[in-house]
């Protein structure tokens, strides 16, 4: 389904890793570890085509990513390190417009509250994000999982930070759930999470430069 | 690390809820002053005083400009007083004082300016001049305009607060220099009538009824802000108890 | 279209979420055109012939000010990243951006340009030519602005530099936007300007947009 | 202490400041800075030349005589007197013995050419009969004078 | 004085790594300053006449320009929290940022002035009297224009919010700034106005870190 | 040595918690512990004088912080959640100016380059922070605890997040060692950290209103 063949990252003047090739099919779960500055947000990027590798391809049905982007994005979920959120809008504003520019399935006033409502911040629809509390502006964020139940991948990054515990254990139970419906996860975190989806985990220290 | 019964009373500053009936109970009687001492003034301003020797009859512009004026400087200093006391003493009470005179020292202001430059066409020949006085005088307006701009543009009350009064401290060196500009720099706006050095340069029934539009308007500006800081007040404290209560009571009255 | 509407919608309601910052940025227009007088002195003869260059420069300005926060509070959130990743096409969610940036900027200061314009003592027929160039030159503004915002996102040295690349660009606007009213004041009838204005908005339309999407993906890079 | 010492020292080198503050601003008063000049400032050279500026004082009287659409008058401040021409609107309130503010350019000919005129009045209001009173009484006081 | 020195080497250092940030408002200065020739028309009297006045508040307002990145950017990243957190008297490093503004954005506009004063034909004495009264102007500008940016930090609408608040306090340095020059040229001597200006300088200095600090403190909170 | 007495906060219109009363001794390590949003960031922040509580004090031998602030400040180090680090410095420009700002004992160049070697960023020295990856730029802040021994207060907000395993351990070593010179470690953490130091902890959703 997604296809990674020899893929080398450069940032800067300094190669961070090379020849990662990769076959990922419906259903699986992909860890991106490795120790700090290794590479992975960076590999994360490249996966979802918001940069250009160094080396290599990566064909998401057959299809070259770059070539096909628009097709392709139709199909992704990238959550980075940054929340994305609008600092004066509320959790529900921010919600809807991320649904909107994403095209997701569901993207109603109904659903986005639904969303927030299964997050835990159902009482906190009214503030502006600025006030919100670190976790609270990263569940705004994870919100979206819930609306795109049809977007087969999933690329996140450092999904667990700032959550508590509680928030850690219902959001890994809601990435399995995806799995089990046939969709891709590929994430990265320092943190141990335990998931019923088997966990391939893909070392980048050992493709370092 | 004791769970030690807590003595906290959320709403302890009771200042602002023991001002709200107070200010309930001064706010129309003022009104009421303000309302007798406009009639009182406007009928001697236009029935009593006699016509001008200088000017004829355009004069009597004075019995609104002149108590404007001193209105629009004045109310910028008590908001500049309530500010510091805010600032030092971080009571919540004065800074709610302050923003509910803004507005009323901004309509003053504008309303000098308006009178102002109406009155300059026929005596000066001219609306408007960049002199210091009336220089100084807009930027005043400027100033309560960005003073409200700011209390607007502001979500956190406390932050709300602080800024506002902040702000007020510094604009308030612009009214040292409005009232002096006649003396310091040659302009075209005339010199003190009325100070408090030398004895009035008018004629007695011309300045009592200046002086009497003046205190309507101090007793206009008074029940404005009374009025006003009970709606702060209840915007301010609207999830405490009492307020409740009195929104309930004030539905139920309508 | 779906993100079209949906950022040109979230634009304006954040626009629209502190309604005062429309008044603030109107102040700042009769401000800034209120400082000239101050500066310059305030002979009415001189006045008149500055005023529609004042009035042009108080414009810009205040289209200056406010692109830069264009793109800035959404390339350091993240959010430019998912607009990025949106199926839709890059140059449409531009547009609704430049669009709702033009609409909340420039349209309040068109409705008041004709009272600064009183206040510098221009007549009738010479304030609607004002308005009139101001209406056809501030999209020009905003769409050239926008490809410098999308440059200056991030980047330092070469492409800064190309950002100020983009300030000269306004000033043939300038020129031929004060220049239309000077033209109808002397005789010569402003259409010549109107006509290299619109021209104006149509080239930029065609292609900023394209230059601004090819901008943003190296922004974020 | 420390603390202490270096926010006296804050507080100290503020008010060395507002004091030469004040005292650079009291120093600017003392010298002039001016909406108009006056008639004898002019005859002294102090006023520009080839530049619009203002000058004011009092109409003088008997001097202000009509030819076609001009005006001819001179503005003095009793020690001096500078003629002026003006062609258009004077405000109701310029007359002879009363202030006035003119804008424009001194001609090499010593005569100046008014763009603008504006009536400056003082700050005394009293009506026409106190206003005749006081005329007659300075009348008389000249006359006792002489 | 640890915390002075290292924040004023930091912020001239960070000047010089986005040396594009200042060659904009000098260019924005230079830009503002040549637009008037186009505009007015090259009339020299008129030129002479208006030229004092107009490199005035385009000196104004380019430092308005950059006024509102003076704390912004500390304040996203966190760096302002560590400053209040300092143990040295917060007034100390303000002065210190101050400082480093006046000397990033005001220090090269005065440098270019005399070339700029040539185009509008002004002679030398004017020309020195005009680049004195900005030198002893623009840190005025900078010192209560930090205020206005520290009070409206973080605010929607920041930059234009910002303006509106210090112009009026702005204002009376531009009248006496620009006044100054045709003081000189009038031959009654632009010392009076030196002093004032000078007097300002002192009084904010005094005055503006103070309040500066407070807002600062407010708008962390 | 820090007492906080009846300590409440309030933001917007909502009362976070109320009636903490603590007192804390040197050697203490004290957890700050809560789900997402229940005030811990606003009660750190409160506890190094950035913002008034709404009710209640903090005294410092016995002094209270927020009037005399300068002398607090010399005694405490604060690492928020952002990492305050200005963009276009390098580490080393950037651990320079915070410890000159925080008039740490050691900030000369060399005890800078020192710190950033422990902290494992010895090779990026001349790197602009902002192409840093996210544990890296945590990293450049966390370098400041080894300059600033002689602070006995540290309190940290979520110091782990972004952190590698290796260096989840060294910190917590680093930790430890404070509190054994007699230091005063508040901080919170979502994440499970072992340390040598009994941690005391400190559950805000108990006083929640
Ligand atoms: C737009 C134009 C004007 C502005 C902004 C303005 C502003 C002010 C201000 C601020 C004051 C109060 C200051 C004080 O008490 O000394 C004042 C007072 C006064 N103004 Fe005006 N003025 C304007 C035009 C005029 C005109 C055209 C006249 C008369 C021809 C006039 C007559 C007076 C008088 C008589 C006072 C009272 C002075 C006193 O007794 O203290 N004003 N004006
Ligand atoms: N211009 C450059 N020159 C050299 N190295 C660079 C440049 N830009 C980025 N890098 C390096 O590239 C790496 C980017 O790492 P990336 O953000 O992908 O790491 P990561 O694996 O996500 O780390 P973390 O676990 O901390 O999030 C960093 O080590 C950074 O120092
Ligand atoms: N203006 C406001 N009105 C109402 N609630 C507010 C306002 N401002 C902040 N809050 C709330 O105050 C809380 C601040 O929480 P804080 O950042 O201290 O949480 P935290 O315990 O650090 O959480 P996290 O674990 O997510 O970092 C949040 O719940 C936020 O929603
Ligand atoms: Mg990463
Ligand atoms: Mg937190």
């Amino acid at each position: 389904m997604l296809q990674v063949t020899d893929l080398a990252c450069m940032r800067g003047d300094r190669l961070l890793f090379h020849g990662v090739t990769l076959n990922l099919e419906p259903g699986q779960m992909l860890r991106l570890a490795g120790p700090n500055g290794i590479g992975k947000t960076s590999m994360l990027r490249i996966l979802c085509a918001l940069v250009h590798p160094e080396h290599g391809e990566i064909r998401w049905h057959g299809k070259n990513i770059l070539k096909e982007r628009e097709a392709f994005h139709a199909d992704v979920l990238y959550l980075g390190h940054a929340a994305s959120l609008s600092e004066l809008l509320t959790p529900l504003e921010n919600l809807e417009l991320m649904a909107r520019i994403a095209c997701h399935r569901q993207s109603d006033d109904k659903a986005c509250e639904q969303a927030l409502d299964r997050i835990g911040l159902g009482e906190r629809l009214d503030l502006p994000c600025k006030v919100l509390s670190a976790g609270q502006r990263r569940r705004v964020g994870l919100a979206r999982l819930f609306l795109a139940a049809d977007k087969p991948v999933w690329i996140l990054d450092e999904p667990f930070s700032a959550l508590d515990v509680r928030a850690v254990a219902d959001l890994a139970e809601t990435l399995d759930e995806h799995c089990d419906r046939g969709g891709l996860v590929i994430y990265t975190t320092h943190q141990e999470v335990a998931f019923r989806t088997p966990v391939t985990t893909l070392d980048l220290a050992e493709y370092a430069a | 690390m004791s769970t030690s019964e807590s003595r906290f009373n959320l709403y302890h500053y009771a200042a602002p809820q023991a001002f709200y009936p107070v200010a309930g109970k001064l706010a129309p009687i003022f009104a009421v002053i303000a309302a007798a001492l406009t009639l009182a003034g406007l009928w001697i301003g236009f029935f009593k005083a006699p016509t001008d020797a200088v000017q004829g009859e355009v004069y009597r512009i004075i019995f609104i400009h002149v108590p404007a004026a001193w209105m629009s400087m004045f109310v910028f200093l008590v908001m500049a007083f309530w500010s510091a006391v805010g600032l030092a003493m971080n009571t919540r009470l004065s800074a709610l004082m302050a923003q509910a005179l803004a507005p009323t020292g901004a309509m003053f202001c504008f309303v000098a300016l308006w009178t102002g430059a109406l009155w300059g066409r026929p005596t000066w020949g001219a609306y408007w001049v960049w002199d210091a006085r009336l220089t100084s005088q807009l930027l005043l307006l400027f100033l309560y305009l960005g003073y409200m701009a700011l209390v607007a543009a502001v979500d956190d009350p406390r932050r709300r607060d602080k800024a506002g009064a902040i702000l007020c401290l510094v604009g308030a060196v612009n009214v040292p220099i409005i009232y002096f500009s006649v003396k310091w720099w040659n302009t075209l706006h005339q010199g003190a009538s009325v100070s408090l050095t030398k004895a009035p340069s008018m004629a007695s029934i011309m300045l009592s009824g200046m002086l009497v539009m003046a205190l309507a308007a101090w007793a206009y500006t008074i029940a404005v802000a009374l009025y006003r800081v009970r709606v702060l007040i209840l915007e301010r404290e609207r999830h405490a108890d009492w307020v409740r209560g009195e929104l309930t009571r004030l539905g139920e009255a309508n | 279209m779906n993100a079209f509407a949906a950022i040109l919608r979230r634009d304006m309601l954040l626009a629209w979420r502190s309604r005062a910052d429309l008044l603030i940025s109107l102040a700042f227009f009769v401000i800034v055109g209120c400082l000239f007088p101050f500066g310059v002195g305030a002979e009415p003869n001189q006045l008149r012939a500055i005023g529609p260059g004042v009035l042009w420069v108080a414009a810009l300005l205040s289209c200056l000010l406010s692109l830069h926060r264009l793109f800035a509070q959404d390339y350091q959130d993240g959010t430019l990243e998912q607009m990025l990743l949106s199926p839709d096409p890059t140059v449409l969610w531009i547009l609704a951006k430049v669009l709702a940036h033009w609409l909340t900027t420039a349209v309040p200061l068109l409705l008041i340009t004709p009272l600064m314009a009183l206040m510098f003592d221009l007549e009738g027929g010479a304030i609607q030519v004002l308005t009139a160039s101001l209406a056809i030159g501030t999209p020009i503004l905003s769409l050239i602005g926008a490809v410098g915002a999308a440059l200056t996102l991030g980047l330092r040295g070469g492409g800064a530099l190309l950002a100020l690349l983009v300030l000269p660009l306004f000033v043939p606007v300038l020129i031929f936007g004060a220049g239309s009213v000077d033209a109808y004041l002397s005789g010569t009838g402003a259409s010549a300007h109107m006509l290299l204005l619109g021209g104006g908005v149509l080239g930029s339309l065609a292609l900023s947009p394209v230059a601004c999407a090819a901008a943003l993906r190296i922004s974020t890079e | 202490m420390k603390a202490r010492h270096k926010r006296l020292t804050l507080i100290l080198g503020g008010l060395l400041l507002l004091i030469g503050a004040t005292a650079l601003v009291l120093s600017a008063f003392r010298e002039n800075l001016v909406f108009f000049h006056t008639p004898t400032e002019v005859a002294e050279g102090k006023a520009p030349t080839g530049r619009t500026f203002r000058i004011g004082g009092m109409v003088e009287t008997g001097s202000i005589r009509r030819e076609g659409v001009e005006v001819h008058f001179a503005v003095t401040d009793t020690a001096r007197s500078i003629p002026v021409v003006y062609s258009g609107p004077l405000p109701d309130l310029f007359k002879e013995g009363k202030g006035a503010v003119v804008q424009g350019k001194l001609g090499t000919d010593g005569v100046f050419a008014a763009s603008e005129v504006l009536a400056k009045h003082d700050e005394n209001y009293m009506p026409p009969e106190a206003q005749h009173a006081i005329d007659q009484a300075q009348q008389a006081a000249k006359t006792v004078q002489q």
